[in-house]
């Protein structure tokens, strides 16, 4: 028998925001399954099986801090997750004094800039991938003008100023962007009219939960907005060809690495796995994947940070991998010296989608640094 | 102006659906049923399961989630709530037995049918479109003729069926209701399974326009919990004024308050507020008892 | 022949406090019975054994022969049992009408609920007048007479009435003591009367029953009740 | 004699409904005074505005000179004007005794903050209350049922549990809405007597709304009528039976026999 | 107020095992992990206690997590953009979180039963959005990186060391909730059983009888209310300080609620039934971790199960009468 080594997971798998917790969960099983049933994975001589302890914090910081505590009594250095800010923020006290290594899904800049320490962004920001996104559509759509519209909520909410900072930035004019919405709502003809009355080439839904994005496309396109849609996190196609059908042709939003031209036999293979063991797939696990290959990677590369997190931040800065989820030669790095002025971000490509009947294609792809 | 009267009258009509069951429920037997959102997620994944999944017709899927939420109605009435009742010193305790199945469904709903956000193919397709002043999609018009006819189905049950006499009578009087001849733990159950019905009848409208997960269960129980303050708890023709009244109170203020950003809901319950204090029994609550 | 209504050794107590401690009393076809006593006697407390609100401990309660003890409160009202319950009760937010509908709740000819209910608007012109007003708004003696009026919609056999004159202004108590006598009367209908107006009570009854903490003290016929010095003492007073 | 109670044109209005119009007449120390009349008068109505339960929509109602109508009940009931509920209103959950304690908080000397941390002073005001409330209740005879929870006693106990704890608060006045509903003779007049050595012994000043004629007509000084809001008699008892409007309107002629 | 000896030597046996007996046994299980939950629980306990001082005038709280917010706000401004010393702005949390409620209470408290339960389900959500809407609340960005809190020290002697030099925070912010607790307990058993406890169990029995007795009951709502939600604004305080960051949504309605469920799970007719309910309710979550997706099933059947048997609380399983706690 191989010995254990236990990676964690706190986020939220319970609630309206489960999705989001759920993908992570289930690719990081997904993914240990995987590496166990194929014997296990090497580090430093030693091949280990990999068990995912995960924690649902129901979106509550408080519990947020219960489970690293929990990661912290298991004994365990690296964690993924929390999926929200606050969750993220409130964990950072237990991480530092725990050595733990935490991999939010969220965006507020002070976790990942000096003097905090231990936490990876582990997906593109959105001020990293809107201005890429509108400067992509400026030059081959012709957007000039943008609008935002955003849940009431702190993520989403937070996630609309960079966004309309990033945009003006880019010199866009920026039409409409005080326009929110509760989460619950059921009906988004009300809160469309008006800002699709300022005519935008551009409507962005900025931090869009997957659960929204497709109410939202079909109320805009039903009301006659002819424009583009786009935002800047990971949707799940199913549940936009369920929700908007045809309507959702031509949304933009951002995505791991599964679109066929740039998936790798690996992806597809985790993507059959996933499916296999869960029953359906879910597009927003092609984000999720990699936080925990850049956890076996980092400490496949450093053993001793195995138990020693000084190790793994020592080795951030120059680790490198192969990334085995695309085609090509793309590598796994950590990146983020010009966002957080350290290498606290791990660097997924950066890869746009667009919704087309069913599916996403991919639109560009593009690198942060 | 159009579009707002417009989208008025189509949030007023399902959020009045929502609130006519949750006040049954309350009427009959003081219980504020705080598992009622969940209820209306179920009926909405039911009829994805049955109509967007299984291909039968939506009006099946509809009478399937009607069913399925009467039966899920009648036997937490049934095993949960009336012995509870009978057990405890306070009223109140119901609300923790309420609380504690709603967070029963919810595990029971992502266990059962996942943390996605799941949409059925539309019912009727194109959009109705007045000169850009009006519009609204086919299907939006056809389910808020359904809700409002529904409504008056279940207005005119109440008051002119003998059924609806027991129940109404069950409301006011219980001991008094029982002395008629009504069998009132009989017709408790009917009146649960009947509000909890009316939850799944919204949800499997709504789930062909708005789709459903199964986040929106709890803000829709506080959805409707305003709603029923604002009418009057307990009251019928109150929770359908709540519901209206809501409606028409969103589309107004998202139409003329959204370059404020976020204040619309703000002002919707500081309003609610001022109102409650000026009005503590809300629009048509009890004078008197 | 045997007794239409036959409450026989009962005993009943609520959270471990006596209220009957085996009560045994009987209503022949026919007849008003008076109920009195003191107060916390358990004179309510037998009704409510009779219509099944509260459960007996020991002993059975059988009307027209059959042992209706332990049954739903429903299923003893279908048989012919109704009540006019202790501070009325009425469904305040019901019209008259609906209440007065409610009371034949039971029964379903239509033509024939439509007959009762002329014969108790005709018996209380009040009740006509004020037919569709909420009765939550009705004065306390309106809403006295209404529940009478909804208990006889039941066209019931046996008419339990609990202090109907509380409350009520002394000229509508005639009123009240009236109807009943001409309920009795005119329809055949046994009535079972607890009243605190005791001189009332035993005036209009055929027989009556005495009760002092759960059990039944004294029992005769009402004239002679009446005249009765030990009731006399207790319940009469001297003059009026 | 003078007045200590004045009630001036009072009027409420419900809506269209008028409850009481222009009623007046005065109370004198000392007097037991009942409110009598058919169901629905205004009796109840009354009451509620002379304990500033309710606002009177005009008119005032003077307490030794003073305004007491359209103040706060709690107000009233510390200047002594105390009442009591014509339904059956107590402390469900509390034992007789602790009712009783409790509806003496008026005599407290120790503020909360005394009786939070415990001061003499609250420490004495407790052993008074306690002391008081068993005194009360062997004068009403209750004191059998001291230790009984409140919502288990009958009717009759009720009302009489309703009349200790208004008079626990030590009133001047003491309002009772049909004290004796639900008592029998014996019992009905039992209290009479109490309410009589209440007034005598205590110097309270009664007004009563009752509908038990025999009761009302032993223990009234006065009798004011009210019928359809509007005030009809005001007399002693024997001026009230024999008026043709009273028995017209309330008592109904008592030779009108109704027997089998 | 005199003490039987069962209660001493209860509130004895309690204070042993909350001083000495957790600490040497999370010390022999290593369970470091319990310092936090039990810290949680202390302080949610701290903030039930208001909402069943509320119960007790009859009035169903379910809007505590919104003073929970204020008072991890106001002490999260005071320490990070005023400067304030934590333990100041503790106390100064509380107080604001208690003016709140006066302004607030004075038109929400004259509703009753399921309105106000109702209308304070509302008020969390008021809170929330308006902590979104404010600038001095950063709006959605919400306040992060709030030290630690500093030390005490009066002529040199420290009574209170500072918490960012100590090895283990935890166990300070764990002695520091409890010793709350401890004096939130005490002052609402003192508060129950005092005069204003008589008055407010009159009123929440019968308000109208009440103020036909002369009790000022629009004043006792208030001050009872303001009471709640001063213990709701120190446990929010004491909370935002632990995870050093206050967000629009660290109390959220179902913080509200869960408040509320403490309450009703211990049992309403003990003043030590929402510490209980509490202890119960949120370890018990923990406890059911290993049970993984099948958690929140396990966690709500239990719940629904401990309501159909004891529908009365817990504690209406009594072991001895009046034991302290
Ligand atoms: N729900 C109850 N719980 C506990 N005890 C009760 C309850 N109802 C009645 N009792 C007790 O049972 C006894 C009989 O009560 P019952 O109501 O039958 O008396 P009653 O003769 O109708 O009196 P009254 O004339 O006052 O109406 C009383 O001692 C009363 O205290
Ligand atoms: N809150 C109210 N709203 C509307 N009408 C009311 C209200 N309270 C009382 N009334 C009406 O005012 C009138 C007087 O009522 P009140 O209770 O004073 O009568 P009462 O003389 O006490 O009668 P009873 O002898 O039956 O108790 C009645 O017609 C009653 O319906
Ligand atoms: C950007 C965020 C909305 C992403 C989300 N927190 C997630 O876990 O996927
Ligand atoms: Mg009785
Ligand atoms: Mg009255």
């Amino acid at each position: 028998e191989n010995p254990v080594l236990k990676i964690g997971f706190v986020g939220v798998t319970s609630g309206p925001a489960a999705a989001w917790g759920i993908s992570n969960q289930r690719s990081m099983e997904t993914r240990a399954a995987w590496i166990n049933e194929t014997g296990g994975y090497e580090i430093g001589g030693v091949t280990y099986d990999i068990e995912i302890v995960s924690f649902d914090d129901q979106k509550d910081p408080k519990r947020a801090i219960a489970g690293m505590e929990k990661m912290a009594q298991e004994g365990i250095h690296y964690v993924v997750g929390p999926n929200v800010d606050d969750g993220a923020a409130a964990v950072r006290p237990v991480a530092e004094a725990n050595d733990i290594m935490y991999f939010p899904y969220a965006f507020p800049r002070e976790l990942y800039s000096a003097p905090a320490s231990n936490a990876v962004l582990s997906m593109i920001a959105n001020y990293q991938s809107g201005p890429a996104i509108y400067k992509h559509l400026m030059e081959n759509e012709g957007v000039k003008t943008v609008a935002f519209i955003a849940a009431n909520e702190s993520d989403p909410l937070s996630q609309r100023d960079s966004g309309v900072a990033a945009a003006k930035e880019l010199g866009l004019e920026v039409v409409s962007d005080n326009v929110t919405y509760q989460v619950d709502t059921t009906d988004f003809t009300p809160v469309l009219t008006p800002i699709l009355r300022t005519r935008p080439d551009l409507l962005v839904l900025s931090g869009v939960s997957p659960a929204n994005a497709p109410q939202l496309i079909r109320s805009a396109r039903e009301l006659g907005f002819e424009g583009l849609i786009s935002t800047e996190t990971a949707q799940d196609a199913g549940v936009l060809a369920e929700g908007a059908g045809d309507l959702a042709n031509g949304f933009i939003s951002v995505g791991g690495a599964s679109t066929p031209e740039l998936a790798s036999p690996m992806m597809n293979e985790f993507v059959e796995r996933y499916t296999a063991m869960f029953g359906e797939y879910n597009d927003e696990s092609n984000t999720k994947v990699y936080a925990l290959e850049y956890i076996l990677e980092t400490l496949k590369a450093t053993p001793e940070a195995i138990e020693d997190v000084a190790a793994f931040q020592a080795s951030m800065d120059d680790f490198s991998a192969p990334n085995p989820y695309m085609n090509g030669d793309e590598q796994l790095t950590y990146v983020g010296m010009t966002s957080f002025g350290q290498k606290r971000q791990i660097a997924v490509p950066l890869v746009v989608n667009v919704y087309q009947d069913g599916a996403f294609e991919t639109m560009f792809i593009a690198r942060v640094d | 102006m159009e579009q707002v009267m417009a989208n008025g009258v189509y949030l007023g009509s399902q959020y009045a659906m929502i609130a006519l069951g949750l006040t049954l429920i309350f009427a009959l037997m003081n219980v504020l049923n705080f598992a009622h959102g969940q209820m209306y997620v179920i009926g909405g994944f039911v009829t994805y399961t049955f109509y967007g999944q299984w291909g039968v017709p939506f009006v099946l899927a509809l009478f399937m989630s009607c069913m399925t939420l009467a039966i899920i109605g009648a036997l937490i009435e049934r095993y949960l709530f009336a012995p509870v009742i009978k057990g405890s010193a306070r009223e109140e305790s119901t609300m923790l037995l309420a609380a504690g199945i709603a967070f029963l469904l919810d595990a029971l709903i992502l266990l059962i049918f996942g943390e996605k956000q799941r949409g059925v193919p539309k019912i009727v397709d194109g959009v109705f479109n007045w000169d850009f002043r009006l519009i609204m999609p086919y299907d939006r018009i056809l389910i808020c003729v359904l809700a409002i006819l529904s409504i008056v189905a279940f207005i005119a049950l109440m008051q002119y069926s003998k059924t609806g006499r027991a129940l109404r009578a069950l409301a006011q009087d219980r001991t008094a209701a029982q002395l008629m001849g009504v069998n009132v733990d009989r017709y408790s159950m009917i009146g649960f399974a009947l509000g909890a019905m009316l939850a799944g009848l919204v949800g499997g409208l709504l789930v062909t326009i708005t789709g459903v997960n199964l986040g929106m269960g709890g803000p829709t129980s506080i959805k409707a919990f305003m709603m029923v303050m604002i009418g009057g708890a307990g009251v019928i023709s109150g929770a359908i004024w709540g519901g209206f009244i809501l409606g028409f109170m969103e589309a107004f203020g998202l139409a003329y308050l959204s370059q404020y950003g976020d204040i619309t809901y703000l002002l919707i319950f500081v309003s609610l507020m001022i109102f409650l204090a000026i009005r503590p029994q809300g629009l048509m609550g009890k004078p008197w008892g | 022949m045997t007794a239409m209504l036959d409450f026989k050794d009962v005993e009943l107590y609520y959270d471990h406090v006596y209220a009957l401690k085996g009560v045994s009393l009987t209503v022949n076809k026919g007849e008003t019975i008076a109920l009195i006593g003191a107060n916390g006697a358990g004179k309510s407390s037998i009704l409510r054994a009779i219509t099944g609100l509260a459960k007996p401990a020991k002993g059975s309660v059988s009307f027209e022969g059959e042992r209706v003890d332990g049954t739903d409160p429903s299923d003893i009202v279908k048989r012919g049992i109704a009540m006019v319950p202790e501070g009325r009760r009425v469904f305040p937010y019901m019209s008259v009408k609906d209440n007065l509908m409610m009371g034949a709740f039971t029964r379903s000819d239509k033509s024939e609920i439509q007959d009762t209910l002329d014969s108790i608007l005709t018996r209380f012109p009040r009740l006509k007048e004020r037919y569709s007003q909420a009765s939550g708004t009705l004065s306390g003696g309106e809403q006295q007479m209404m529940v009478i009026g909804r208990a006889l919609m039941a066209k019931p056999k046996l008419l339990l009435l609990d202090e109907p004159s509380l409350g009520i202004a002394p000229k509508l108590v005639q009123d009240i003591a009236r109807s009943i006598v001409a309920i009795n009367r005119d329809e055949g209908v046994s009535v079972l009367l607890v009243e605190q107006n005791s001189r009332m009570a035993l005036s209009i009854s055929h027989r009556a029953y005495a009760m002092a903490t759960g059990n039944v003290v004294i029992e005769g016929n009402s004239k002679d009740l009446l005249h009765d010095d030990r009731i006399k003492a207790a319940y009469l007073g001297g003059e009026v | 004699m003078s007045a200590l109670l004045q009630v001036k044109d009072v009027t409420k209005k419900y809506g269209g409904l008028i409850a009481n119009n222009a009623i007046s007449f005065d109370v004198a120390e000392n007097e037991i005074l009942s409110v009598i009349g058919p169901n629905g008068a205004g009796k109840s109505t009354l009451f509620k505005m002379i304990s500033s339960f309710t606002p009177t929509s005009s008119g005032e109602v003077l307490y030794r000179g003073e305004r007491i109508s359209n103040l706060k009940p709690h107000i009233v009931a510390r200047k002594g004007v105390v009442r009591t509920f014509q339904e059956t209103t107590i402390f469900k959950s509390m034992t007789v005794r602790e009712s009783v304690v409790v509806a003496q908080h008026l005599r407290a000397k120790a503020s909360l903050a005394g009786y939070f941390w415990g001061s003499k002073v609250a420490h004495d005001d407790i052993t008074a209350f306690e002391k008081y409330a068993d005194e009360l209740l062997e004068f009403l005879g209750m004191s059998e049922i001291s230790a009984e929870q409140a919502s288990n006693l009958p009717q009759g106990s009720l009302r009489a549990l309703g009349i200790a704890i208004g008079l626990a608060t030590d009133p001047k006045v003491l309002l009772l809405d049909e004290p004796f509903a639900g008592m029998n003779h014996d019992e009905t007049m039992r209290m009479v007597d109490l309410v009589r050595s209440v007034r005598d012994e205590r110097g309270v000043t009664v007004m009563l709304v009752e509908h038990d004629m025999p009761a009302v007509m032993t223990i009234s000084d006065r009798i004011v009528v009210l019928n359809f809001g509007e005030k009809i008699a005001e007399g002693t008892p024997s001026e009230i039976q024999n008026n043709e409007k009273v028995i017209e309107a309330y008592l109904g002629s008592a030779d009108d026999e109704i027997g089998m | 107020m005199n003490f039987s000896k069962i209660q001493i030597l209860g509130v004895l046996v309690f204070l042993a095992v909350v001083f000495v007996g957790v600490p040497v046994f999370i010390a022999a299980t290593g369970r470091w992990d319990f310092y936090f939950t039990l810290t949680s629980v202390a302080l949610l306990a701290i903030a039930s206690a208001g909402v069943w001082l509320t119960f007790y005038i009859g009035r169903i709280n379910i809007g505590q997590g919104a003073f929970a917010l204020v008072g991890a706000y106001v002490s999260a401004i005071l320490v990070v953009k005023a400067g304030w010393s934590f333990w100041i702005s503790l106390p100064a949390a509380g107080l604001f979180a208690a003016l709140v409620a006066v302004l607030i209470g004075l038109p929400i408290l004259r509703l009753r039963g399921v309105y106000f339960a109702m209308i304070t389900l509302v008020l969390t959500q008021v809170a929330t959005l308006t902590a979104l809407a404010l600038p001095i609340t950063n709006g959605a960005k919400g306040i992060t990186n709030i030290p630690l809190p500093g030390g005490i020290s009066i002529f040199g002697i420290t009574l209170i060391p500072d918490f960012s030099t100590l090895e283990n925070a935890r166990m300070a912010f764990y002695f520091t909730a409890i010793i709350l607790m401890i004096i939130t307990y005490a002052a609402l058993y003192r508060l129950v059983n005092s005069r204003l406890g008589h008055l407010c169990r009159s009123m929440q029995q019968n308000e109208e009888l009440a103020s036909s007795i002369g009790v000022n009951i629009t004043y006792i709502r208030i001050l009872i209310f303001a009471i709640s939600s001063f213990f709701g604004g120190v446990g929010g305080a004491m909370f935002g300080s632990i995870s050093q960051s206050v967000y629009p949504a660290t109390f959220v309605v179902k913080d509200s609620v869960d408040f509320m469920l403490n309450c009703f799970l211990g049992g309403l007719g003990y003043v030590f039934g929402p510490m209980l309910g509490t202890l119960v309710l949120y370890f018990g979550w923990d406890l059911l971790f290993e049970f993984g997706k099948y958690q929140m099933l396990i966690y709500a059947t239990l719940l629904i199960l401990i309501i159909r048997f004891l529908p009365n609380g817990l504690l209406s399983l009594r072991f001895g009468k009046g034991g302290g706690k």
